[in-house]
């Protein structure tokens, strides 16, 4: 019990790292939105984990006053951070998609480069 | 002067949001061109003549909670205004209604004129979530409303590309940071929450000081500050800041420097001094000493960066950075007099700034950019816009007789008492830096010559003139007259220090 | 053992590998398919820790809505990933230094399920029992505290038997303003993309009449 | 658009399954799991399967533009409408009780109804014109 009782402490923390290492690491910008959501789910991981109460059933309530519920608070709070990131990456993929149609690029240094060559005429 | 509203007084904090979310849902309804412009002007003058209203009610009847739903306050989720989120309300109601009608005449050069409802909608909806954040008593509600202006905040910088396709990658690089800001914030009220089990600021403050693991309120507060400095632009986290206040849209560029910063601002003080934990009004050791050191290399290197930039967008951007560093070098200190200047200086900095940019707007509309090999000669050229961009530099110097001035003297006073003069030493270095950079533009404007065949008077829309004469000249009313919003600062610093400060 | 515990396991071990795979495909394609993968997994995760409306979320909007948008966006920004310029090494330092403060953070945290944790034992119980005080109307409530209302003491709660599914009460009820943000959120994305994204130029033969 | 003659026969018998199924996660949110956004995506679901089946010019007359456009205003101003309607009979934003004095838990349950179908209207709209925007169909 108490090592698989950590594991998810640690499993959120992978998956945030992950995503996180993506976004930094990785030069493609499709990647980095693809790090975030990763990050993003990591958290999501987190709070979900905050909600789970050993024996307890989904908060749907039964007429049963012997059944415990899991606590419905984080799993709202995810609610809404899941839609908070399909908001992001809609956001963000529709700059990215710009970017592509005014730079032909959408790799992070190529697209810094193309800048600095606007700006130092005469390449 | 506002009585007629005071049948709805117990619904003010409510309104303050719910007038401009409205404007901003039916604007796509309302329709493009100048129709859409106007309801955005009537929206925000409703929503200040709100705040004003609201800030005099406080004033009155001291801080309010508004509970959403009626449900009491842990359980549902609570309003709560007091005199700081008020006065700062105020300021971004305000500004963002009088840069709303600044932004006629360069909207229509820089968006495409069928998706104007939709812009309006997102610069209203901008207005709204910064507007939520200062007036929210819940902490998860806070994350919520941060994700609704930093969305539609990176929406506005983009539409910059119609003049600079930089724009662009800015607002990439600025969604990619703020996303994570705002997800470590995420993290830090995530480990609160399993700490406490409450996401109402004021409970939070309650169970975080019946005590329980250190390891989780520090790791929390290491993430909230991290995810704040990324949102409010502190050094070392701010390099998104300059490309992306310098590539947005000019109307979009004023707004952001008067406003989003300082909403990060707001959040770290409400934040670092009520939920979390404080030693007696002040901050634990290394918090504050972090903070400090931040703030100064903020103050350091945005000034000194400020006077090698090209543009002066880009040199308003830097200098916004510093100014960053002196609001949060007060905040950090923990002294009655430091964070009565630094709240002064969120107010004055937004009025200061905003107009600021305001006529780096203006130049950009005339002249197709403001690079300084541009401005030659500017000063009669352009005389109205080059004397307002002079008066705010004077502002930023903190000359006697600008708001920046008393700003500055507030936080010097409690940088002294503190016993920090080290500390007040790198204002007074911030100072002179500033009048390096405010130098600058003035030897480009008036000292050199007309190099070019342009004609020598170039037009100054007046539509765009008298806002930011409106702002500038307010910063300078403030700088003869502050009596009554010091007072006020000062009751809002003592509240947020408690009886102890 | 305990069933759901041993599944949890799996199914995180899986989840791990799936987005390892995600972010490590040179692929733009393979990655975004992968992510719809690691999306489903985590929905199966999610049921088995009993959030059922998360893990329905996390299938159509994680799996489904994202995964739909991405492959749209990948068909107008090619799929092409290039395979040099990393930054590996600083993106190593600043992984492993955040990943070492969360673990410290989260070390002294509650156990895994434990029932005596703070998040069950404050505010949520009132949830769950449907049973929350409300304040007095703001007509009687006109100075700045709000006085608790008699809380009625019979057994059905705030909302009778209507609404035995407490996670949309918290949500539209008692957590009703941040919900309306939430959709605020969503329309305020629909209204950048308005804004953001022109149309395509038109192709031959498929032109879009209006 | 899709030539496969079986993928658009058996795709279309699809639809209005799914169309029926997001209609139920709607009403069903109070009782089960699920709710407006839920239902939202699958209402949104079924119409982009539609587009992909049958080319998008289909879809984009059977929803125009002007009426997406409407919808994503409508459902966020029906959420706004049921708070502030909450607000002028006397009680605080969104205190749904008070929609009905004689029945105050009937009365909640009316405004969770509402709100959600809120929800559902702007989250459905919303990810249509997403989709739309990021294909690149949309006029």
């Amino acid at each position: 019990m108490s090592i698989l009782g950590l594991f998810n402490h640690w499993a959120f923390v992978i998956i945030m790292m992950l995503g996180l290492y993506a976004i930094i690491a990785r030069n493609n910008m499709i990647k980095k939105i693809l790090g975030l959501a990763l990050f993003q789910t990591g958290i999501f991981l987190m709070y979900i984990t905050l909600g789970f109460k050993e024996g307890a059933a989904s908060p749907i309530l039964q007429h049963d006053p012997s059944i415990s519920y899991t606590n419905p608070l984080p799993q709202v709070l995810i609610l809404t951070a899941i839609v908070v990131s399909l908001s992001t990456m809609a956001v963000a993929l529709a700059i990215v998609i710009g970017i592509r149609e005014e730079y032909d690029s959408i790799e992070a240094d190529e697209v810094a480069h193309l800048d600095r060559q606007q700006r130092e005429p005469g390449c | 002067m506002l009585s007629f509203l005071s049948p709805w007084a117990p619904h003010f904090p409510i309104l303050l949001v719910l007038l401009p979310l409205l404007g901003a849902v039916l604007s796509p309804l309302i329709g493009r061109g100048d129709r859409g412009w106007a309801w955005a002007v009537m929206t925000m003058g409703a929503t200040t003549a709100v705040a004003m209203a609201l800030l005099l009610r406080i004033r009155e009847v001291g801080a309010v909670s508004y509970p959403l739903g009626g449900w009491q306050a842990p359980f549902g989720i609570e309003l709560y205004v007091d005199l700081l989120s008020a006065m700062i309300a105020l300021v971004v109601a305000a500004v963002g209604w009088v840069v709303t009608i600044y932004a006629r005449a360069s909207i229509r050069v820089e968006i495409p004129g069928d998706r104007l409802g939709a812009f309006w909608a997102v610069w209203l909806l901008a207005i709204t979530g910064l507007l939520g954040i200062l007036i929210s008593g819940d902490a998860f509600n806070v994350y919520v409303l941060l994700e609704i202006s930093s969305l539609t905040i990176y929406g506005l910088i983009a539409m910059g590309r119609s003049r600079d396709r930089k724009a662009l990658v800015s607002a990439f690089n600025y969604l990619i940071l703020g996303s994570i800001g705002a997800s470590f914030i995420l993290i830090a009220i995530g480990l609160l929450y399993a700490q406490t089990g409450t996401l109402n600021m004021a409970d939070l403050r309650l169970r975080l000081l019946e005590g329980g693991s250190e390891a989780t309120v520090n790791t929390a507060r290491a993430f909230l500050l991290a995810g704040l400095g990324l949102k409010m632009a502190l050094f070392p986290l701010h390099f998104w800041m300059p490309a992306a206040y310098s590539t947005a849209p000019s109307a979009v560029a004023g707004l952001l420097a008067a406003t989003a910063t300082k909403v990060g601002i707001y959040m770290a003080m409400r934040f670092l001094y009520s939920v979390f934990p404080t030693d007696q009004g002040t901050l634990t050791g290394a918090n504050a000493w972090i903070l400090c050191a931040c703030a100064g290399g903020a103050i350091l290197f945005g000034s000194a960066s400020a006077a090698r930039q090209p543009s002066l967008s880009l040199l308003l951007a830097y200098s916004s950075v510093a100014q960053v560093g002196y609001i949060v070098l007060g905040l950090a200190v923990g002294q009655i007099d430091a964070m009565t200047g630094s709240i002064l200086h969120i107010i004055f900095h937004a009025l200061m700034k905003g107009g600021l940019f305001l006529g780096a707007g203006i130049i950009i509309y005339r002249l197709g950019g403001n690079e300084f090999d541009r401005l030659a000669g500017l000063g009669r050229r352009m005389p109205w816009t080059s004397a307002a961009i002079v008066l705010g530099g004077l502002g930023m110097i903190g000359i006697p007789g600008t708001a920046g001035f008393i700003s500055k003297l507030h936080l010097l006073k409690g940088l002294f008492i503190a016993g920090q003069p080290l500390l007040a030493m790198l204002v007074l270095v911030g100072s002179v830096l500033a009048a390096i950079y405010t130098w600058r533009f003035v030897e480009v404007a008036y000292l050199r010559p007309v190099t070019d065949e342009d004609p020598v008077a170039v037009e100054e829309p007046p539509g765009m003139l008298w806002p930011m004469w409106l702002l500038i000249g307010s910063s300078v009313v403030f700088g003869l007259y502050p009596a009554t919003v010091v007072k006020l600062a000062t009751d809002a610093a003592r509240a947020l220090l408690g009886a102890t400060g | 053992m305990d069933p759901v515990l041993l599944l949890d396991v799996i199914l995180l071990l899986l989840a791990v590998a799936a987005a390892y795979t995600a972010i490590t495909l040179r692929d733009l394609l393979g990655s975004v398919m992968m992510m719809g993968i690691y999306s489903l997994l985590l929905a199966v995760i999610w049921a088995d820790l009993f959030a059922m409306d998360v893990s329905i979320t996390e299938a159509s909007i994680g799996a489904g809505a994202s995964t739909i948008l991405l492959l749209m966006a990948l068909t107008r920004t090619g799929t092409r990933e290039r395979k040099s310029g990393d930054h590996s090494l600083p993106a190593l330092i600043v992984v492993v230094l955040t990943g070492l403060v969360l673990i410290h953070g989260t070390s002294e945290m509650p156990r895994f399920g434990d029932p005596e944790a703070p998040a069950h034992r404050h505010v949520a119980p009132q949830y769950l029992a449907q049973q929350v005080p409300k304040v007095a109307p703001p007509s009687e409530a006109m100075d700045s505290s709000p006085q608790p209302a008699p809380v009625g003491e019979d057994e059905p709660g705030n909302f009778g038997h209507h609404v035995p599914n407490t996670v949309t009460a918290v949500l539209a009820a008692y957590r009703g303003y941040d919900t309306m943000f939430e959709t605020v959120v969503i329309f305020s994305a629909g209204m950048c993309l308005l804004l953001l994204l022109r149309p395509l130029p038109r192709k031959r033969g498929e032109s879009i009449d209006e | 658009m899709s030539e496969s003659v079986v993928l658009r026969t058996i795709g279309g018998m699809l639809i209005p399954y799914i169309l029926v199924y997001g209609i139920y996660v709607q009403m069903h949110g109070e009782v089960g799991p699920g709710g407006g956004f839920q239902a939202g995506v699958l209402v949104a679901a079924a119409f982009i399967l539609h587009s992909l089946l049958f080319g998008p010019t289909g879809t984009m007359r059977l929803l125009p533009r002007w009426f997406i456009d409407l919808s994503m205003s409508l459902g966020v101003l029906l959420y706004i409408g049921t708070g502030v309607v909450c607000l002028l009979q006397g009680g605080y934003f969104l205190e749904y009780s008070v929609l009905d004095r004689t029945d105050p838990a009937a009365a909640e349950a009316l405004g969770i109804t509402l709100v959600e179908a809120g929800v559902g209207l702007t989250v459905a709209s919303v990810i249509l014109t997403i989709v739309r925007k990021v294909q690149g169909v949309s006029p």
